[in-house]
């Protein structure tokens, strides 16, 4: 892991309001893997002051590392300014990934928003096999082209809350249909998911009301991105039912669900 | 001058390699920054506070960005000393530079435990005692507040300790003067300053303070004016060595803390912008020193002229 | 709701067509901004401090920038108000708007004489009253640090006054809400807050302070954070009504200090920045009212939800 | 005088460290004379948080400012990046720029350095009478290409301290000479100054010696621009040698280099 400046290659608005952002770092390219994040730091200056966290979206050619980012508020919309050419400061690879299925597994992708961007890596990673890959989005207009930002054919069923295009309702309904309707041993299949809050607590009560394995990759706001300030803590369950902080940016962003707390969200 | 300038400063009886060290909470305890900095080169570093007892902290959120600078509400989320010591520091013993140990209290008895809890401990410089924090036996009054109850706790630390005993104090006080004039009458060896301004901050969509915890402290380039003129009080009015914490991002923020006397520097939030740093500002003060034909440090410490 | 949310609040006596005025300092005798900003839009103009006598103000520079802020040492500079009265208030009188006279004095007896030289003069709505100034008398100190003082101070100007009073008070104390009640107690109408923190900057290429007064007042985005959590924690300890003053620059932040309960806010140093910027306060605030279906903005003061 | 945005029409590079922008504002064109300044608004964000004074250097077409700028620090570091087409915020004209010289008088035009930038726009303004232009530069590395900035031929007589281009010393000696060669009667001349303090100070003890009108444009920190923050005092000393201040941003930035308190220079 390193904090160095690397060539944007390209930042190209992909739909309204969703950007992926391209740049060269060989080194962070072959020390990635699906579910780690980096920390970019939009400005010189001191504004925005703090580093910006986003998931690796995609590893290119060896060299160029893909963020696909939603712009949300000040920093990103800075980001989506940036030029190719410009230099950025990124530090990374961070975090702890997803745990890779195991060969028997068939691996079920379940992303809401721009929460797709890591499971796209993801699902790269597990392109030989056989995959499912979900996404819920509002409603059609928002929905994030997946292949135009990839570059690549990946399948993928969309479902939209006001079902103006593939599933009507929410991306976790169009889960249960899909288990119920596929899924007959039960410990045949593993659930990836990312998304808001809500969506992920709704996607592990659905898994472990099936005994399903499921990992989450969470958010949270960040200062160091290095377990050094306690920052982004969030709460976990122990199997004695106590309850402590662990961190997003170095036990996570990726945690199995089943420890996460679930209930203050 | 032979090229390379003297970086070494003295903090009464503890010796520098240069002035530049880590702020506790900052630096996590030592080893979180490994792939960008090695701890040897630096001054020193100060780790994480340390309760008597492992804690928790706050609920989430506890922070929040803001104009140049950060809120933060950690609540003193740490390990406990027992872990601390069993676990941590033995990473730490072999270090060829100083390890100093921030410590808090509930109760100043809890200071006095803290204290007798490192007597004879090897691998730790010194102690810096965070004062900053709410005071269970007073309904939550900040102790570092009160300079009788200041000065209760430098005395008692001092007493159960064989280490040098920094006290580190909170810049939320009408007079910063009568503070460290307290502490260094009560046999601090050092003082550092400054913790964090308290702060607020809400988020308008929801109506709801950004902080689970309501407010948080202030740190960053933002607080760096008011950092820097409590620097130069504190200074002014003790005749031990003041380390100046608040604000500093790079070299040039470092040499205005050392020109108003601060014989040494705590970097913070600066660490989480560029983990590098520290490293770059140790750099970037050996580059000035050349530069200015200046061979000792120790020259510029307190060199602000005034007509 | 008819499409017009009311902005209107009020301040204690003070009837103000919005929340939104400009802070002491910040935007002189009220026609420098007239190119950018017509006053009678305002819910109220409050003027540069004013003394008995004319001061020429504080050696030069007298201001320096900072990480999101800015240091000022003008040294309360003014005509005095003789001339004031004379020559500048005629001016104002006429203007539909309240027209906020700031005063600060050297000693107590100043204030008395200040509060009595604006006793039935036209055209004044209130007086705000200034006390983060140096007591002649007790050597520099702040009267504003001290609650006995400042309520002495607040008492000799109701005391003497037609007008309604609005004490001022500093954050560079240990406790903010002493202060706050201390000067309800003696009979402020409406408390504002924050003036500057004290701060200092030094220019290391001549090891000089950036001041000539060595140090100065902090204002800003910089000390929003800390501006909030003092209002915060004025409006949770007395029952008169609290102004928010500290680092606004638009109207997110004038919400942030409207919901933590501060019934109006003034806007500083971002005149500077931004000459326009009370304007396009009061047009974000109305139509964030609109956007959210609020009617009347006083369902927005004092929202802040805590669990 | 307003504020508003403005699109950048260049902003290029004319020597080592100075720079040329052009703006597109028939307001303030058609507002401005020389020796007036505007204050930039360098980012929208609050790095830096201060608008940053500069002399109006050139007006053309009736409807671009020309600003000619040296990159001292942060903020014009900042300004020196920005491209043709985007928008800046710029305030102005402001102050009080030179008093015309009389019909008969021949008006000396003495520059320090970037100091010249405002005395274009006067030449330019003068450019039908009698003038004489000359500047001082450290060496002739330093030396701002005047008439490549300005697009136009502009006599200008040169010195450097070092001697390495024109008349050998300072721009005062420069000054000194001209007038004992040139200069017969006391009241035919005007001078007109606008560069370092120390600079200005001997132009303004060259000029009283010889009981010659001059004036000189000031520079000071400034926050407000308008004469409200009292930040850009200046020390004036009364005829009967009283001292008060002025204000450079409203009273100046032009006074007459009689009224100045220079003692402290
Ligand atoms: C591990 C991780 C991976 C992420 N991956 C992606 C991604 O691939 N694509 C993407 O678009 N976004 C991703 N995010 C969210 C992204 O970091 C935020 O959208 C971004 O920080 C918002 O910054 P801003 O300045 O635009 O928003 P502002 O709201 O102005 O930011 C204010 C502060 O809040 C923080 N913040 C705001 N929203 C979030 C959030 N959702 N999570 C964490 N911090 C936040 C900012 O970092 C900043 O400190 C990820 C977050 C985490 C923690
Ligand atoms: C009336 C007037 C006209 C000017 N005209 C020109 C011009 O035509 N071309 C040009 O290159 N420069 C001009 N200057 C100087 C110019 O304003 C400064 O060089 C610039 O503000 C420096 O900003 P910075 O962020 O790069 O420097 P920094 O040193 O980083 O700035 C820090 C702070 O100091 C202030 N500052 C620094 N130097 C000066 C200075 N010399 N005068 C005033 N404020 C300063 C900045 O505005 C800022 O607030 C003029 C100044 C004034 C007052
Ligand atoms: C996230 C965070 C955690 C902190 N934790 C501690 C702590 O445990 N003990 C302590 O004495 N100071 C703590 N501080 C205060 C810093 O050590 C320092 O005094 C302050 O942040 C000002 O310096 P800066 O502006 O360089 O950050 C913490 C600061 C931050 C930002
Ligand atoms: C240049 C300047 C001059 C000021 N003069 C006064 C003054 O005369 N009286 C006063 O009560 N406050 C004065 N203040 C303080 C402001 O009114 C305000 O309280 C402070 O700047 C914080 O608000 P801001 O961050 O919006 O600027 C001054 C502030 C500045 C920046
Ligand atoms: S962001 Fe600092 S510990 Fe995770
Ligand atoms: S810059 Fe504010 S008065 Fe001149």
């Amino acid at each position: 892991m390193i904090d160095q400046h690397y060539e944007i290659v390209f930042n190209r608005k992909i739909t309204s309001g969703i950007f992926l952002l391209g740049f060269k770092s060989p080194h962070i390219a072959s020390e990635s893997s699906p579910g780690q994040f980096v920390m970019v730091r939009i400005n010189e200056g001191i504004d925005p002051l703090l580093r910006r966290p986003f998931s690796i979206f995609d590893v290119r050619d060896k060299d160029t590392i893909c963020l696909l980012y939603k712009t949300v508020g000040h920093g990103t919309e800075l980001l989506s300014l940036k030029k190719a050419g410009e230099r950025l400061s990124v530090m990374g690879p961070l975090g702890r990934g997803f745990s890779l299925p195991d060969e028997k597994l068939q691996a079920i992708l379940v992303g809401g928003g721009i929460g797709i961007a890591p499971l796209h890596f993801l699902a790269d990673t597990l392109k030989n096999r056989p995959i499912e890959f979900m996404a819920g989005f509002g409603k059609s207009g928002d929905i994030i082209p997946l292949e135009q930002a990839a570059g690549r054919t990946v399948g993928i069923s969309i479902a939209t809350d006001d079902g103006s295009e593939g599933y009507h309702g929410m991306v976790t309904g169009l889960l249960d249909e899909y288990l119920s309707r596929n899924i007959h041993e039960k410990d045949s299949v593993a659930i990836y998911a990312c998304g808001p809050l809500a969506m992920l607590k709704k996607v592990s009560s659905i898994a472990s009301g099936r005994n399903i394995p499921c990992q989450v990759s969470l958010e949270s706001l960040m200062a160091c991105g290095l377990g050094a300030c306690q920052g982004c803590a969030v709460k976990i369950l122990s199997q004695d039912n106590k309850t402590f902080y662990r961190h997003v940016c170095k036990d996570g962003p990726v945690f199995s669900s089943h420890a996460i707390d679930w209930s203050n969200v | 001058m032979n090229g390379n300038p003297d970086l070494r400063v003295k903090l009464g009886p503890l010796e520098l390699k240069n002035p530049v060290m880590t702020a506790s909470g900052t630096f996590g305890y030592g080893h979180e920054f490994e792939p960008f900095v090695d701890p040897e080169l630096l001054g020193g570093i100060v780790l994480k506070g340390l309760s008597l007892k492992p804690m928790a902290g706050n609920p989430i959120p506890r922070i929040a960005e803001t104009p140049g600078g950060m809120l933060n509400a950690i609540g003193l989320a740490n390990i406990g000393i027992e872990e601390f010591i069993e676990k941590r520091l033995p990473r730490l013993k072999g270090l060829k530079t100083n390890v100093i140990v921030n410590i808090y209290g509930h109760s100043i008895d809890d200071y006095e435990e803290l204290a007798k809890a490192f007597r004879g401990v090897e691998g730790v410089a010194a102690l810096e005692v965070n004062i900053s924090c709410p005071n269970v036996e007073m309904g939550g009054m900040i102790f570092g507040k009160d300079p009788a109850v200041s000065a209760k706790i430098t005395e008692k630390v001092v007493k159960n300790t064989d280490k040098p005993v920094i006290v580190k104090l909170t810049p939320n006080v009408t007079d910063i003067r009568v503070l460290a004039r307290a502490v260094e009458e009560s046999g601090a060896s050092v003082i550092s300053l400054i913790n964090t301004l308290a702060g607020m901050a809400i988020d308008i969509e929801h109506q709801r303070p950004k902080l689970a915890n309501v407010s948080g402290g202030l740190s960053g380039p933002a607080i760096k004016p008011v950092a820097l003129y409590q620097v130069w009080q504190a200074v002014n009015s003790v005749k031990i060595p003041v380390i100046g914490i608040g604000g500093i991002m790079d070299y040039r923020d470092a040499l205005e803390f050392l020109i108003a006397g601060a014989r040494a520097i705590q970097v913070g939030t600066a660490n989480f912008v560029n983990p590098g740093a520290t490293i770059e500002i140790i750099e970037g003060l050996k580059t000035y020193c050349l530069e200015n034909g200046i061979d000792d440090i120790n020259d510029i410490i307190g060199s602000l002229k005034k007509d």
